[in-house]
């Protein structure tokens, strides 16, 4: 009962969060689409969590190997996802007060 | 117990974290501050797993997190943006390994499935059916696109059939794994066939249409990882694992819709293919070719200029390039702005990253919608390796595969100058007439030495 | 530990739930915002679902007292508030195609 | 257990209806459709409670429902849509009073106390507190607005200081419970308190600042559900809680920002209060009063007309005539819209349902930024019933206390006429300048009354 009534919840989550995310996500706009991928692949990184405990639980020698595994790839994803994101975030910026076009850029230019 | 505490509420705070994350994308001025906060999140919710008492020894997670970070750091600090889709592909697969591999690693703890509960079983089979398909799906994906396997479609005789007979296999095994959960030979089976089943998925789409498939897998990562939660109970897995698939799935969308095709279409690939060959039906037409002098001289004294970046200018890593010779302009008292088509390129938001990396203010890169009107208006379009998003065929000829695909209207523009290098043609594998109309000059060659060429030019002007 | 378990898991609930309620609702118009308060009214009869059970369960003369009056309040606001929305949202209606003003009112006016 | 499966099934349903319900209130095309269907999630979410196994008994329930529909269905069917504040008001009482009273009970049937674990204590103090504070003060909110009690601010001296120490003693209490939750005295001197904290909280709060307090109250109720739902460990509770929470607390931010006030300015009442005695230092400024005859000729020949509706044509309940008059002028030629403040009337969204009402479509209706810049080149503004919205000191006059309110720029029109009974002020309680400019006629009279005349007029003309 107990795992079944923990299940029941989670279906919830799942919905809700999935609700979140359409309404966050179509909201963001093209101009970052590219960052919007390398973000969700590096939030994807979090199965480290399962991965982890897979790793250190040491069941078997069979699970720690498949745990360490995990461990490797999910942490590729947390450390290269968002250094990326950031590295491109970073890159991103506006020509001076909005409406503000050449001359704001000009100004700018180094 | 309290310990159960302090991880579940890093759990919690990694969630917000994360939403608040993704949220703060929706403007660019709190983009990074917001993803730097859902870093600090993910920290947390590692930080916390590390105190879960089922964990008993820590050198292999040690080990697991180094070499990780080794291989991380790199993939995050150094891959060129040009490379960014095949380096999505790759994170997905990476992601659906970790998914899989852990619900593999439960099922084999749990003696083999003997303990496995009926509903247990059900999210196990999820788990590692998406995420075995994803990873070799996105494996494919990857080696498309960094040309490891030949982009073209890879089609056979029966393909479908084949394709057909075994996706029924594999559901049939994971129904009888929810009867019987201790059929061990039925699990890896089936995991072994979901892995065949992600080849076969991919091999007969075009290289092309590899953004549209990645970001399919992307959900399909997604909703592996929210299984992983319900298989080990953990939210803000299942959390994280929505958000993924919500993403990938709008942006899937987003893309097919830019090319108004269906996913049917995308996935059995209408096209991509024979079309591919090249050019067809241009033998009659002229092509007005301009010297890069010619060009420099209009670009010069333009009082306006619109710059369509295309997936040559990618091709090509044009866009520094681009930047100095639109300065060049602006110093002339000319406005630059740029046309972005929502799949200008070979992924969602590609040449945005590309120009913003030239340091180009976003403000000045405007959506399709915005910049159209301004054609009719505008002195010379510069249209930098860009080739189906400007075809004109889109709005006109009803037979072209690209027809209803909304696209920009160059055409309208006073004067026309396409930087690319011959005349074959874009990924669309189709004609343009764009390059034979009379207010359209080529000048041909790779777009980053004829940028070059013409920055010279117009420093002379 | 189950009671705990799953008081962790309503949580997540109680927060994606809230979120999903601020994206929704700041996009609500100002144009509808009293349909919005009436439609709310509506939803939080849910408390219903509470009411029935403790009214139903004859515990003890008192709770079945405390829930038939809680049954009456909560189904004063079910039946209530979605009627009175429904009457609201009947009303609003536009004039033909956006743009044809004046014209299309007259055209419509009964 | 199956059973417990279609149940719960049945709240999962219930909670994305009325997610969809809400969302689909985005846009007016799609929302009737969206809230039936959350109506449906209802009524699912009804049936499957039946089914639940605690109960015994269903008389109690059946007569519960049959009193609660037949006070429901009137208040739903005949309410006047001017009366919506009140029924808003009476609306969070019942609410409050469903999940109190649960709560209550849950703590009653549980040994009063004795056998109340303490994460379930916290909830279910949450629940009655919330849930008390709620009853009684949406219910004087709705007898101030019923005109039950009088409007005016109600204080007395120490008045700030009594609420503090009744606020202390009642988490005190709470604190104490949830330590010891056999401690039952504890728990019902918590509630009374809470129900007096209730009267106290709305008692020294203007009539007018209602609307603010209303939509505070409704995040308060919703609340209390969430609690209820954590209490008897019921989702659909949470969810539906969170959601009025959510929208209760962006209600009453939007309004008092339109306001351009705090919470804490409306909720300890800045004004509302002494200058609401009257008009002030008007003495020597001319006023033009117009008959309706002259009136009427200029709106006949007028090219364009602004309506700017405010709370006097609720009182009047004059929305039919308005869009009678508008009929006519757009009969001649002229082009009619009407001119919506974010406050305008008592309450959110309130001059755009009473014009719906009148079969008024809702394209004409503009919101504030959209209107203001047309101000200047409107023949014709026509101000019924507004006050506030429309005075030019919001804009002007730093010492005025709804300095910085944006308003409607009525006084830029080339001629306004304003309906309105008398010179007497607003709910701000302040002097109008407005009518007082020299290309500003007054129409005195009941804005009713007034209507009908024009409309006689314009006919004849
Ligand atoms: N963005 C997305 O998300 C996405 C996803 C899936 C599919 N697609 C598809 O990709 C296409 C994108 O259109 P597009 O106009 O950006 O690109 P395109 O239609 O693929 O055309 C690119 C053009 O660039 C030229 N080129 C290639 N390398 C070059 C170089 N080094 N220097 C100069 N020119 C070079 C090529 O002509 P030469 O060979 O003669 O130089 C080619 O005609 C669309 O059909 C879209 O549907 C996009
Ligand atoms: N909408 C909301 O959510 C909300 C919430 C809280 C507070 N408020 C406040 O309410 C005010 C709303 O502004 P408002 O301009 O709409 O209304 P108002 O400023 O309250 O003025 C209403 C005017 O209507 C006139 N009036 C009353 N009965 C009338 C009748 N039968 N016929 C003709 N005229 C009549 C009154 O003047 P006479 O007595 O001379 O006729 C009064 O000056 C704002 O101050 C706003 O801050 C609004």
């Amino acid at each position: 009962m107990h795992q079944a009534a923990l299940q029941l919840v989670e279906i919830y989550v799942f919905l809700l969060a999935g609700f979140v995310g359409f309404l966050v996500i179509t909201r963001v706009p093209p101009l970052l689409h590219t960052p919007l991928m390398s973000a969700t692949n590096a939030i994807s990184g979090i199965s480290l969590v399962g991965s982890v405990v897979a790793a250190g639980a040491g069941h078997s020698s069979v699970t720690t190997f498949l745990g360490f595994l995990a461990v490797v790839a999910a942490t590729i994803n947390v450390v290269g996802g968002f250094l990326i994101t950031d590295r491109m975030l970073k890159m991103f910026r506006r020509a001076g007060p909005p409406g503000a076009r050449g001359e704001a850029a000009k100004g700018e230019d180094r | 117990m309290t310990r159960t505490l302090v991880i579940e509420a890093t759990y919690l705070a990694a969630s917000v974290f994360f939403i608040l994350g993704l949220r703060s994308l929706t403007r660019p001025e709190s983009a990074r501050r917001g993803m730097q906060q859902a870093a600090v999140g993910m920290l947390l919710a590692v930080a916390g797993t590390l105190l879960h008492h089922d964990i008993v020894e820590y050198h292999w997670i040690l080990a697991g997190l180094a070499v990780g970070s080794a291989i991380g750091w790199p993939m995050g600090m150094w891959v060129p943006m040009t490379a960014m889709p095949q380096r999505v592909a790759a994170s997905h697969m990476f992601g659906a390994v970790a998914a899989t591999l852990v619900g593999v690693a439960e099922y084999h703890k749990l003696g083999n499935g003997a303990w496995v509960a009926r509903p247990l079983m059900g999210a196990l089979g999820f788990e590692v059916l998406f995420g075995a398909l994803t990873i070799t799906g996105s494996f494919m994906a990857f080696a498309k696109l960094q040309g490891l396997v030949p982009g073209v479609p890879i089609t056979f005789r029966g393909q479908n059939a084949a394709n057909g007979g075994l996706f029924a296999v594999t559901v049939g095994l994971f129904l009888l794994l929810v009867l019987d959960p201790g059929a061990a030979w039925a699990f890896y089976l089936m995991v072994s066939l979901a892995l065949v089943i992600g080849v076969s998925l991919v091999l007969p789409i075009g290289g092309a249409d590899m953004p549209v498939v990645i970001s399919l897998l992307n959900s399909y990562a997604g909703l592996a990882s929210s299984a992983t939660g319900f298989a080990i109970g953990n939210n803000v897995l299942i959390i994280a694992g929505a958000l993924d698939g919500a993403s990938g799935f709008i942006l899937s969308v987003v893309m097919s819709r830019a090319m108004s095709r269906s996913f049917g279409n995308v996935l059995f690939g209408a096209f991509g293919q024979p079309q591919a060959a090249g050019p067809r039906g241009a033998e009659g037409l002229a092509v007005r070719s301009i010297s890069a002098e010619d060009a420099a001289v209009r670009l010069a004294y333009a009082r306006s200029v619109i710059v369509v970046p295309g997936y040559g200018m990618a091709v090509a890593q044009a866009q520094h390039q681009v930047k100095e010779l639109a300065t060049l302009v602006e110093r002339n008292g000319g406005e630059v702005k740029y046309a972005i088509h929502p799949v200008a390129g070979r992924m969602p938001g590609h040449m945005n990253v590309l120009l913003a990396e030239a340091d180009i203010p976003y403000d000045k890169l405007k959506e399709m919608e915005e910049i159209n009107p301004e054609f009719p208006s505008c002195d010379v379009a510069l249209v930098i390796g860009a080739n189906d998003v400007v075809n004109p065929a889109a709005r006109s000829d009803r037979s072209s595969p690209i027809y209803a695909m909304p696209i920009l209207d160059v055409d309208r523009a006073r004067s026309v100058i396409v930087l690319k290098r011959s005349m074959s043609p874009g990924f669309a594998g189709i004609e343009n007439q764009l390059f034979h109309a009379e207010n359209t000059s080529m000048l041909f060659g790779d777009a980053k030495a004829s940028l070059q060429k013409l920055v010279e030019e117009v420093k002379q002007a």
